[in-house]
Parts: structure tokens; sequence; C-alpha cells
């Protein structure tokens, strides 16, 4: 029975995938790529992943699509188009492509038979770090490192941003408000972001033992943030001011600090003493999740338009 | 170190030092008087150092100089050229805005140029070639006019081929050898037994024809050579065109010896020998006319190799050296010469072009002075097949060429009579004429093994005479077509090379246009795809 | 699992410290504030010299590999990093070039009028210490997920400095670049999931052992060797360098050409050279080589041709790499001896090196004159060998470098390499590199010719240039050429933590 | 045909035809808002790939292994990032500013 | 007690189904944009109070049950703001057209 479901769902991502590519209206084409994100947390669950699914549909699916909806915005009409392919090369594109995804079946058909797996090495590992999420383990013990260098790469990516701004206005305040604001939006503004925090947090506090962690919960807090800024409830800050950027090294400073301690206190760099190991994730966690909202929110607000105050 | 090691060592290194000095700006400006000291311990080096003297690095520099019979004797010579010019360009210099330019690449060619005749291993051979061939080219652009930057350009184009094609032989030589940097001899011995013999003597044929100035590839030598300022084209001409010689001698297979290749050496020997009267005789500037002299004596040096090649005697290297000690002294005496003998007017006029008449004779073999001398040791070793013919038929065009060069060099008289020659210009020209005499005379037994007396006799007075009396007559018959002169444009095949200009452009534009067709954004993502098809592909298929 | 293969090594934190220090300086930055970034990142390039001469010297004192198991969970669940010999020379040349192209900067940002804003100087500290972090970790890092994230920490470090003047060409040129190296590091992962897929581990010592030549790696291999190509600008797919690398200002351009591209190169050695078994080490070798040459003519051409002074020299970057490209069958070693014992290993390591300190010193004088000449039309540079003697000198050396003229680096590497090619028989390779030499010889010389002509217009005059400038340019091309100096065959420095390995593949 | 009707290898394939429309879309598309979107298209049909990976690698009492679960969420995260600098450029093409 | 539950789930989740499906085909046949709005806004929303009240029986855990109407209330109060934007933003084309 599940299989017809899972049929139904693969073929609705890939007609969808196709409609976004060969839609000409723009702003129609990201908003099927909207629905495309979502259907594709369904899929995630089928594959019994739930964090990915989590993940993918607030970031992927929400967190992509407002950021393209905002540039389609900015670019209607005036985006240059570059160079326009011929048919025929437009007909070798697809057939190379073809070729590739044919490739890629058949080495994902011609996988070795017992599937190699690091589950029961993972488990192993999990009382060690205290933690029910075998997921959260893996990003917060295991592979700290890749999950420490992430979060600078976000951070990296909103400097690279903000660099973007004219000379005079660095430092300043980014544009999200645009127009006046639709009294519905300033009603829900009001209205969402209470139960919204309490969602987010309880998905970074449920993130240790089950489903959940500081990116989901980060992207509903940015949501938030987002949403009250949209509505013109509260200005967005001066990327220069010194509220915000604690707020955004703040995490990653904590996550090395407790990191540096693991040389003294656990047996190297990134180890967390036994006894202390959930907290310590928690507490890492706690500031992860405020700056990735904080990052996140940034990435999506923008370069500064208006000149800082000194 | 013993002293005949660093007296050794100091040949290359103490021009090189001075160039260093170079760096501050207080020595740069005092650094012109010093031109005539940088080659004196070459000098010294060549007569006090006995032949065979070893100086041999520590590691990190991985030097080792050797200093045997060919290279002494090429050392003397070059050495004395290399002050005496110095001592010129430092009168002639004295007030050019560009002088202190001048010195430091003056200095640079230098170090290379002495330092070829005395280094004894790979690597550093090769980084002397450059050194000498590269900084040459500041000399010739020194002038900056627009002949002297296409001379420039064309000399440089082809000094970088000459280096390549020397590179791939010097490393197809060296690749057997354990030693990272083996010495020359070492690895020129086991040369024979290697497989890719043929390729490694092709390629440095090529390489050091390219320098020598051997046709088809001696095009950049006449357009080089009169456009740098005359010290420097005399020391081009003399010595720094020495580098092909001294390599043709280090790294040919004199011991084994190699027939066929002695032959094709033979051969474009005695084509660029007739070739360069052929051509120099159409040219109307006194420099060009020397330059293509220069190439014609590279000519014959050349057969003299060739032989010595063809018959495996590694005697020839010395002979080959002798005559060019002599083709170095004579050609810097004649180049000195004529920047002279622009500035002299009247009566002292005639003194200098008397002089320069038997200089330029001597190149042409009359009796009694280098020139016969070379030609008479030379001779046991041609033999007197068809080959000794032709030579001293090349005898007799070059001894043409040098009369139409004083025929060329009779109006060169300066205007008022009054004017003469500085003295800082005059006494180096002298002091070069006269140890072009003396050295050979001085060197000959013990080069020929004969006493010097043998060479008055009448029989060997006539056996040079005769070609110089041909020449003459063959200028007689030359006279009478002035229609001649300017027939053939400086640099010859060159100008051949300038109609294939366009089609190098179109080429060049060809590649353009595929660049910005795969620098589209679709073209380069197919090429991403069409890529990962094919190394995907070939993988599955293969693996 | 296999038997573990990690285990932390006295010297270990060492590697720790290479890669998390400059991150921790990019975090100090965006903490303390704009004011704070000089200061912050000068402290940075001092200790992180120190530490890359530390491992250099702890490698050379134990002779075996330094190994760091991230928070004591051993691969293949946890993250090792180890240096061997050959990333402790690429640690050392990026710690050298970095703190060089710093140096420059802190004098320029130090001008008065030349300065450049707020907004420039603090986005080119943070990012310079980001790259910096980011190629450490590609040329320790052990895994490969790992090395993914810092491909892409590299990318995010690099596409803001390609626009860091603000003009619309330059933020064109900067999309264009983030674009196609982002098809380049989704290919490359798409290959990491293939091979995780397949063995299980993400290991690279783990993989050695355990890859067969079947589909999933042949496929794997094929996407990640491509991606990778994409971000290196190899030739084929070079559309995004000579307009990112010549609109980037001098130091920034510097960094890109001789350090950011090296990485992707870096990991494709590691790739085809560690992890591929023979047979498809072999084919992936033969084609990379097809490429590089045609890399190095097409390029070196096009060089050639260019107008504009930082054009030609990014084109001369996408040339030289293509040497490192035809080191891969050279390299592949016979049926005794592994990849790291033939010279033409030795040879590519010594060319990456070379090539990074001449580009960056021919970048940053090509800078200065830039800077004083107010454009970088070739034609009209005439007689900057008088203005600027200095730069002049060092754009020379830089230049006899990328020649291969002795006795600089470039001509021993090329050296090594043209030996390699004449003894394991490949004549084309052999061409091909004497042709790269000659054209290469021809761009650079046409600027030196510029330097040494007699310009009708009067020179420039260079107030605004201190001298310090202009010597961090020199000492670059000084090392550039020195390099050829350092006796590398007795002891194989580069040879250090690679015998060790039994290479089941090969 | 069992084979390949299971969840995992039933997504891996989709995952593999998503990586074909992605890459057909980044590089045949002029538009450059449509070449991210056809990144992040790209991005998915990857990220498929793990899942279909972590799917096969079930056990020791998880319905799949988490390794990869782990990289998808630090390789979405990293595509957002992406995706939100390519977003700028973009704008900042767009908007005529005077060349400061 | 669980037979008469099921039955109740059957029926009320069915009828949602069915809500859902005329939603689906108000949007799709409707001629212009405020209709459509019109027809997906009602019968979505009952359609998914249906299916949660049908799903309440079935949850295990009383918090289980009050997640679904929390679920239920927000998808209410962001569909309404969702519709109202929408028809403002309707109105202003056809305004300024």
């Amino acid at each position: 029975m599940m299989l017809l479901f899972d049929i139904a769902l693969v073929a609705g991502l890939l007609t969808l995938a196709v409609h976004v590519v060969r839609e000409p209206d723009e702003r129609s084409a990201i908003i099927a790529f909207l629905a495309f994100g979502l259907l594709l947390g369904l899929a995630w669950i089928r594959l019994a992943a739930p964090d990915v699914a989590l993940t993918e549909i607030a970031i992927g699916g929400g967190g992509t699509g407002i950021l393209l909806l905002r540039a389609e915005a900015a670019v209607r009409g005036r985006g240059k188009h570059e160079e326009s392919v011929t048919r025929p090369g437009k007909l070798a594109i697809a057939v190379g492509c073809a070729a590739i995804s044919a490739g890629l079946g058949l080495a994902v058909l011609s996988f070795a038979s017992p599937a190699p797996t690091l589950a029961p090495a993972a488990a192993e590992g999990l009382s060690a770090t205290g933690l029910g999420n075998p997921v959260t383990a893996v990003l917060l013990a295991y592979r700290a490192l890749d999950t420490l260098l992430e979060k600078v790469v976000v951070l990296l990516a909103l400097i690279g941003v903000w660099s973007l701004a004219p000379d005079a206005a660095w430092g300043g305040v980014p544009a999200v408000r645009s127009g006046e604001i639709p009294q519905p939006l300033a009603y829900l503004a009001r209205i969402l972001p209470p139960f919204g925090v309490v969602i987010g947090v309880y998905m970074f506090w449920v993130g240790a033992d089950a489903p959940g962690g500081t990116f989901q919960a980060g992207t509903v807090l940015a949501a938030m943030w987002l949403l009250v800024m949209l509505a013109g409830l509260r200005s967005p800050p001066e990327t220069a001011g010194l509220p915000l950027r604690l707020a955004l090294a703040g995490g990653p400073i904590l996550f090395l600090a407790i990191a540096f301690l693991g040389f003294a206190f656990a047996d190297g760099f990134l180890a967390y003493p036994k006894a202390l190991a959930k907290p310590l994730i928690l507490a890492i966690e706690a500031a992860l999740t405020l700056s990735v909202a904080a990052a996140l929110a940034m990435l999506v607000a923008g370069p500064a338009r208006r000149a800082p105050t000194r | 170190m013993s002293a005949p090691a660093f007296l050794l060592a100091a040949v290359p290194l103490f021009p090189l030092s001075l160039a260093l000095c170079c760096l501050s700006n207080w020595f740069r400006a005092r650094a012109l008087a010093l031109l005539v000291l940088a080659p004196l311990p070459a000098l010294a080096a060549a007569i006090l150092v006995p032949k065979g003297g070893f100086a041999i690095f520590p590691p990190p520099f991985r030097l080792t100089l050797v200093l045997d019979e060919p290279g002494a004797i090429l050392l003397a010579g070059a050495a004395l050229l290399w002050s005496a010019a110095g001592a010129y360009a430092a009168s002639l210099m004295a007030r050019d805005p560009g002088r202190q330019r001048f010195t430091v690449w003056w200095f640079l060619t230098l170090t290379g140029s002495l330092g070829l005749f005395v280094v004894g291993d790979v690597v550093n051979f090769y980084l002397l070639f450059t050194l000498a061939s590269l900084a040459a080219y500041g000399l010739i652009i020194h002038e900056q006019s627009p002949p002297a930057h296409r001379a420039g350009v064309i000399y440089v184009a082809l000094a970088l081929a000459a280096e390549a094609l020397l590179l791939i032989a010097l490393v197809m030589l060296a690749a057997g050898h354990p030693d990272a940097n083996p010495l020359i001899r070492s690895v020129v011995m086991d040369l024979a037994a290697s497989p890719m013999r043929d390729g490694i003597v092709v390629l440095f044929i090529l390489g050091f024809a390219l320098k020598m100035g051997l046709v088809p590839l001696h095009v950049w030598l006449p357009l080089a050579h009169p456009a740098a300022p005359t010290p420097a084209s005399a020391v081009l001409s003399g010595v720094v065109v020495k580098a092909g010689v001294i390599g043709l001698i280090r790294f040919l297979p004199f011991e084994a010896g190699a027939p066929f290749w002695g032959s094709v050496l033979i051969g474009v020997g005695v084509i660029t020998a007739y070739y360069g009267v052929l051509v120099g005789v159409t040219q109307k500037r006194a420099k060009t006319i020397l330059a293509y002299s220069t190439v014609s004596q590279m000519g014959l040096l050349a057969v003299l190799l060739g032989v010595g090649l063809a018959n495996a005697d590694p005697e020839a290297a010395h002979l080959a050296a002798y005559y060019a000690v002599h083709h170095t002294l004579v050609k810097g005496a004649l180049f000195l010469g004529v920047g002279i003998l622009a500035v002299t007017g009247g009566r002292r006029f005639r003194l200098v072009f008397l002089l320069m008449g038997v200089l330029a004779l001597s190149l042409g073999g009359m009796p009694l002075t280098s020139g016969a001398l070379a030609k008479l040791a030379t001779k046991p070793l041609l033999g007197y097949g068809w080959l000794a013919g032709a030579m001293t038929l090349a005898g007799a065009g070059s001894t043409l060429l040098m009369l139409h060069l004083l025929l060329i060099l009779r109006h060169y008289a300066a205007e008022d009579a009054a004017t003469s020659p500085l003295l800082g210009q005059f006494m180096p020209w002298l002091v070069v004429t006269a140890a072009s005499l003396v050295i050979p005379w001085s060197l000959y037994p013990a080069v020929a093994g004969e006493p010097a007396a043998s060479l008055v006799t009448p029989d060997a007075l006539w056996k040079v005479g005769w070609p110089l009396l041909l020449g003459a007559g063959a200028m007689l018959l030359v006279q009478r077509w002035p229609g001649r002169l300017g027939m053939i444009p400086e640099g010859d095949i060159v100008v051949l090379a300038q109609t294939g200009q366009p089609l190098m452009r179109s080429l060049s534009n060809r590649i353009g246009e595929i660049d910005v067709h795969l620098r589209r954004w679709p073209a380069a993502g197919l090429g991403l795809i069409a890529l990962a098809i094919l190394l995907g592909g070939a993988l599955m298929l293969r693996a | 699992m296999t038997a573990a293969l990690h285990a932390t090594t006295p010297g270990g934190f060492l590697l720790v410290l290479a890669v998390i220090l400059p991150v921790c300086a990019v975090l100090a930055i965006l903490a303390c504030g704009p004011r704070s970034a000089a200061r912050i990142a000068m402290a940075t390039l001092a200790a992180g010299l120190a530490v890359a001469v530390a491992i250099t010297v702890e490698l050379v004192w134990s002779g075996a590999a330094l190994t760091y198991v991230v928070g004591a969970w051993r691969p293949p669940l946890g993250i090792a990093l180890r240096a061997d010999g050959l990333s402790g020379a690429m640690l050392v040349m990026t710690a050298l070039v970095v703190v060089a192209v710093g140096l420059f900067a802190r004098v320029q940002y130090g001008l008065r009028e030349g300065g450049g804003s707020e907004r420039e100087r603090t986005t080119f500290w943070q990012m310079l210490l980001a790259l910096w972090s980011a190629l450490n970790i590609v040329f320790v890092g052990e895994d490969l997920f790992n090395l993914y994230v810092a491909l892409e920490l590299l990318t995010f470090a690099a596409v803001p400095l390609v626009c860091l003047d603000g003009r619309a060409e330059t933020a064109n040129a900067a999309l264009r670049y983030l674009l196609f190296a982002l098809i380049g590091s989704l290919l490359y992962l798409l290959g990491v999931g293939l091979i995780y897929g397949q063995y299980g581990t993400l290991d690279l010592l783990a993989l050695a052992r355990l890859s067969r030549p079947d589909p999933a790696l042949s496929v794997a291999l094929a996407l990640m060797i491509v991606g990778l190509l994409a971000k290196a600008a190899l030739f084929p797919l070079h559309l995004w360098l000579p307009p990112a690398h010549a609109g980037a200002p001098a130091q920034a351009s510097a960094v890109l050409s001789a350090l950011v591209i090296k990485a992707p190169i870096f990991l494709i050695l590691r790739l085809v050279l560690d992890v591929a078994p023979g047979q498809v080490a072999f084919l992936a070798g033969q084609l990379l080589a097809v490429l590089g040459a045609a890399s190095i003519l097409f390029c070196s051409v096009m060089a050639l041709r260019q107008a504009r002074l930082k054009l030609m020299i990014a084109y001369s970057t996408v040339a030289q790499i293509g040497y490192l490209f035809i080191v891969f069958p050279l390299a592949a070693g016979g049926a005794g001896t592994s990849p790291w014992e033939t010279i033409a290993w030795t040879g590519g390591a010594l060319q990456l090196i070379s090539h990074a300190l001449a580009k960056s010193a021919m970048f940053l004088a090509a800078g200065i004159v830039i800077k004083v000449y107010g454009h970088d039309r070739i034609a009209d540079l005439g007689g900057f060998g008088r203005a600027l003697p200095i730069s002049a000198t060092a754009f020379g050396l830089a230049g006899l470098s990328l020649m291969g003229v002795p006795p600089s680096g470039g001509f021993v590497a090329k050296c090594l390499l043209l030996t390699a090619a004449v003894i394991e028989g490949y004549p084309w390779l052999a061409v091909t590199i004497l042709l790269g030499g000659l054209l290469a010889g021809g761009y650079v010389f046409r600027i030196i010719d510029k330097a040494l002509a007699v310009s009708a217009s009067p020179l420039p005059s260079r107030a605004g240039v201190p001298r310090r400038l202009e010597l961090t340019a020199l000492a670059l091309a000084i090392a550039a050429v020195l390099l050829g100096f350092v006796p590398l065959r007795p002891f194989g420095f580069l040879q250090i933590g690679r015998s060790g390995l039994a290479m089941a593949g090969l | 045909m069992t084979v390949a009707l299971q969840p995992s290898v039933l997504f891996g394939l989709c995952g593999a035809a998503l990586v074909g429309i992605g890459l057909f879309a980044v590089v045949s598309s002029p538009g450059l808002l449509r070449r991210i979107v056809g990144c992040n298209i790209l991005g998915a049909g990857i990220f498929l790939v793990f899942g279909a990976v972590a799917r096969r690698g079930a056990g020791a009492g998880f319905e799949a292994d988490p390794v990869p679960q782990a990289l998808v969420i630090t390789g979405i995260v990293v595509a957002f990032s992406a995706s939100a600098l390519a977003v700028a450029l973009l704008k900042r093409l767009a908007e005529p500013r005077s060349d400061a | 007690m669980s037979g008469l539950a099921d039955i109740a789930t059957i029926v009320l989740v069915s009828a949602g189904a069915l809500l859902f499906l005329a939603g689906a085909l108000g949007l799709l046949r409707f001629p212009d944009t405020l209709s459509r709005l019109h027809a997906i806004s009602k019968a979505d929303n009952l359609g998914l109070g249906l299916i949660v009240l049908g799903l309440l029986p079935q949850m295990a855990s009383l918090a289980g049950g009050l997640k679904l109407l929390c679920i239920w209330l927000l998808a209410q109060l962001s569909a309404a703001t969702a519709s109202q934007l929408l028809a403002r933003a309707v109105h202003r084309d056809r305004a300024d057209r």
C-alpha cells in the first residue's frame, strides 16, 4: 500500500521539478519550487529521517522559498538575461544530463548488497554522549568539527552578503519592510511569534533525544523574527551594532571555548568529559540555535541599505 | 681551495659580485670605470691556472669549474677582448644617460660568457648559457631605437628556442645518470651508450647552431650585432657567439665520433661560410658586413668541428679553439676600429685605415697575420680532398668580403680633419690589434706542434697567399656591378618569416574565438557534463 | 570495521591549531568590530606562521606523519587530521604567501588615499583568515565530507574577495564564479555520497585499502574529479577565472591565483594517486594529462593575446596549473615504485610551491604598477621599470620562475618533470613542457620588454607607493627563485609519512 | 522487480533523476535566478541519494543510518547559505548603483 | 468502544477527503482568482478540521490530540491571513489596471 504512495510521491516530485525548469514565468516557477520543497519533506519522512524532513521543510522549503521570492521581486524586469541556448545546445545538454542520471542510477543500483553502515558504531557511542537522538550525537559529538566549520560557513556567507552593501551604508540597517503593511500581516505578526518561539525552543530542547535540533529550531526562530520585521513591528538591527554581532558570534565562540576545554578536561579537542557531556552539548546547542536564528534572518534580510547612526 | 682553484672561481664570481654590488645606487653610478677590471681574473686564470685545474663548491651551490686546453685558449682571447671593449665602452658611454643600465647588463653578460668556458657541470652550464643569452638582450636594445627593439625581440625569441632545445638535450643526456647534477665529461663519456644518442646529438647541434648563427638559424645575428653599441657588438660578435663553439666542443662525443652527424655539420658549415659571404657582399652598413663575416667564420668553425666529429679525433677541438681565438681578436678589433674610424679625420684617418686594412686582410688569411697562422694550423686537419679546396675558396670569399668592407669604410672619415679619437677608445683598440697578432703567434707552436719559423718558408706563404689574390680578383669582378648594394635586406630570411606574421595572427584570432565560445555559460556547462560522461564511461568500461 | 588507522601523535594538536586559529580570529573580528580587524589579523598571521613552521620541524624531527583524531572519535565514525611531508610543504607555502599578502595589505590599507573603505578592509581581513583556515583543512583533512565543508568555506571566502571593490562587473564575475564553483562542490558531494554508499566510510586512508574498481567507485571518482576540475578552472572549464582574478584587488587576486585553486588540485592529487585503484588511476591520469597539456598550450596563447596586464596573469595561472595535471601519468609509478617515490611527485610538488610564490609576487607587483599608472593596459605601461624598479625586478624574477629559467624553483620543477617524461616515455608531454616554457617566455618577456622600454609619455610619480609595499612582492619573488637551491633529493621531505602506507589498491 | 521497489532504491533513483533535471536547469537556463533554483534542485537530488544510502544502512535499532542524515542536514544549511550569497549578488547586479 | 471510534474516524476522514477534493476541483474550474481563493480557503480548512476530528480517537495520548488541535488552529490562522493578503493583492492589481 505504502508503495503506491511512494510512487505517487516520486512522480509528484519529478513532475514538479520538470515544471520548475520549463516554466517561463519566474514567479510561478519559484512558487512551484516551494511546493517541491514541501513534497521533499514527505519524501524524507518515507526515508525514515524525521530530522532531515524538518530541516528540509524549514530551511530548504521555507528559507530558500522566501529568499527566492524576495530575489524575484527585486530582479523582476531588471535582471539582464545571459547567453540564450540554441535548440541543439539544449538537446545536447539534455542528453548529457540524462546520461549522468543513468550512470548515477546504475551506481545506486549496484551498491554493495550488505549495505555498509555506521549505525552500530553510532549506537555504541551514544551512551558516552548521553544523547538519545543519534543524528544530534553525530552532529555535535562524533563529527563536531563539521558542525563547527559549517557554522563558520554560514557566518562567512553573511559577512560576504554584508560586504555587498555600498561603502556609505556598510554597517547600517538592511531594508526588510517594503511599502505599506497590510493589516492582516500585522495581525498575524502579533499572534504567531509567541507560538513560534515556544515551538522553536521545544524543538531545540527535544532535539537531544528525539527528532529536532539546532538548525531546525534556529530556522523557526529566524522565521518569527523575519515575520516581525516584515510587519514593521520591530526595525531590523544595525549590522555593525554590538548586540547583533555578539549574537552571531556567540554560538561558535562558546562552541570553541568548550572544544578547547576538551584539551584540559577530556582527551582532546572537541571531546566532552563523560559526566558533563549532555549539559555541555545542550549549552552549545542553545547558543548555536540563537546564532543560527540571527544568521539566517540576516541572510534573508540582505546587505545594509541605510547608513549606520555612528 | 688552492690558489688556482680560487682564481678559477673568481672567473665567473668576480663579475657576478660586481653585478650584485650594482644594486646600490652609489656603486652603480661609478661602476662604468670597473668594466675594464671585471675580466682580468679570467685573463689571469687562463694564463696561470694549470690545465685540468678543478674547483668544486659545497652542496647548496653544486657548482664545479674545470679549465682544459680549448677552454683556456678561448678564455684568454675572450677575457682580453672583454676588458679592451670594457675600456672602450667606459670612455664611449661616459655621458650616455642609460650607462647604469648598460653596466649592469654588461656585467651579467660578461659573467655568463666567461663562466661558460670554465663551467664543468651540466646544470650550471645551462644556467650560464641562459644568463649570457638573456643578459645580451639588454645590450642589444640599449639604444632604444625601433630597429634595435625589433632585433631584440627576434634575438630573444630565437634565444629562448635555443634554450628549450638545449634543455631537452641536457635532460635526455643526464636522464640515466644517478647524480642529479653530473659532470659534463662523465655524462658525455656514456653518451655513446645511451639509446637516445642520435636525438641528443641532433638537439645539441640545433641548439648550438642557433647560438653560433649557422644558416638558416642565423637570422638574428645580422640584426642584433649591428644594433648594439660598438663595444657591445664587438663583444657579442667576438665572444658571446663562441658560447655555441664551446658548447659543441664540450658536448659532442669526439672520442666515440659520429660520422653521419659529423658530415651534416660539415655540410651546414660549408653552406654557412658561402652564404655569409654572398649576402655580406650586398650589404651597405659596415657593422652588418662584419656580422655576416661572423656568420661565415662560424661556418668555417662548424666545418672544423664536423671534421673532428666525423674522424673521431679530439684534436680538432684544440684547433677549432685556436681558430676561434683568432676570430675573436680580429673581429673584436675590426668592430672597435669601425667605431674609431667614424670619429677620426685627416692624416690620422689614413694611419687607422691602414691598420684596419691589415686586420681585415688577416681575417682573409694574409701571410704573417693570425689568419694565416689559423689557416695553416687547420690545414692538416682538413686533409687534401674537396673539403680543403672548399675551405680555401671560403678563405678567398672572406677576403672578398673584407675588401668590400674596406671600400665601404673609405668614406667613413669624419668631415673636419682635426677630430681625433679619444685616447680611452684608441688605446684599447690598439691593444686588441696587437694581441690579435701576438697571441696566435705565441700559441702556434703549442697548437700546431711545429716551430714558428716554419711559417716564413716560401711555400707556406704561397699556400696562404694565392686565396688572397683570388679574393682580390673576385673583388675587381664584383666591383663593376654596383647595383648589388642593398639588394638583400638585413636579416634576409627573417623578412620571409615576417610574411608569416598574418598567418600567426589569424591562428591566434581563431584561438581567441574558441576561447570566447568556450567561456559562455552553456558551453562550459556542456563541457563539464561531457567530461563527467567521458571520465565516468572510461573508468566504468575499462576498470 | 577495519583496524584503526589513525592514532593521535604527539605533535597532532599543532594541526588543530593550524585549522582553528584563523577561525577564532574571524570570530574575534566579528565580535570586536571593524577597528580591531587589522591588529587581530596581524597577530594571527604571526601565530599561524609559527604553527606551520612548528609542524614542519615536527615532521622533519619525527620523520613520520602527524595525526590528530578530533574529539577522540576514531574514523570511520569520527574525523582525523593528518599531515604528511607534502601537506607540511603546502602548509608552509600557504603560510608564507598569506603572511606576505597580509603585510602587503596592511601597508596598502594604511595609506591615506589609496586605503580603501572600512567595509573593504574588514571584509578583506576576515576573508583572508577564513581562506587560510579552509586551505589548512584541505591540506591536512582526511575525511571526504570534512573536505567538502572546507571547499565550501574556501569558495565562500574567495567569492566576496572577487567583488571587494564593489563594481558591477566584478559582482557579475563573482556570481559566475560562485555558481560554477557551486556546481563543482555539489558534484563532489554527490561523489562523496556514492562512496559512502559503497564502502560505508569517508576516511581517505581506509578508502585506499577498500577501493576496488567497481561501477559505484568509478562514477563517484568521475563526478568528484570533474567537480574539482570545475573549481580548479582547468582548461575547458576556466570560464570564471580570468574575469574573477583580474577583477579582484591586487592582494586578493594574489591569494586567489596562488592558493585558492591549488586546494582542488591537491584533492585531485590525493584522490587519483592515493584512493583510486591502479587501473582507474592510470586512466584518469591519462585524461587529466591531456587536459593539462591542452590547458598549457591554449591558455599560454591566450595570455599572449591579452591587452590587459591582470587578465594576462590570470590566463597564465590557468596555463601553469596545466603543469600540475601532467604529473599524473608521470607519477603513476611502475610496478615496483609507488607514486610518491617517482621524481615527478617531487617535480609536481615543487611546481605547486614555486608557482604559488611566483604568481603571488607577480600579482602584487602588477598591483603596484596599476596603482601608480592608474590603468592596466599593457600597451601604455612603457618604462615602468624606471618608475618602479623594485616592482619591475619582482615581476621579472617571478617571470623567470614561471618560464622555468635556472636557477629558479620553476626551473628545477620543470627539469624534474622533463626527466620523468623522458624516462617514462611520454615524448608529447616533454614537447608540451618545452612549448609551455617558450610561450611563458613569450608573455613574460612582453612585459619585461615594456619595463625596459623608454616611454614617450612622462613616468607617473610614485609618491603614494611606500617602499615597503614593493619589498613584500620582491621578497616573494626571491623566495620563488631561492626555492631552486633547496636540496630536495637527499632527505626526501616530500616522502615523509608516505612510505609506511601499504597501498592495497596499487 | 521487488529489489527496485524498496523505498531506499526508489528514492535513490528519484534523486538521480532530480540530479539530472537540476543540472539541466543550471546549465541550460539563461536567467540567473533560474540557475540558482536549478542549483537547489540539484542539491535536493543529491541529498535524496544520501537519504537512500541512509535508509539502506538501517541497523542497531535505527530506521536509518544517522551519519548520512547528519551530513545532509549540514549540506542543506550550506546550500542555503550559498543560495543566500548568490541571491545577494544577483540583487547587487540588478540595482543600478553608481560604481562606488 | 473501539468499533464506534473506528467507524467515526472512517466517516469523518472520508468526509474531510471529499471536501479537499471539492476544494481542488474548485481551484481548477473557477474562472477568476478571487473565486478560486474562496474555494480553497473554505474547503481546505473545513476538510482539515474534519480529518483532525476523525484522527482524535486514534491518538494514543491526550498530548498527541492537543498537538493535532494546535496544528489545526495554526493552519486556520495562516490560511486566513494568507487569503486576506492574496485578496488584497488581487484587489490592488485590479485597481492599478
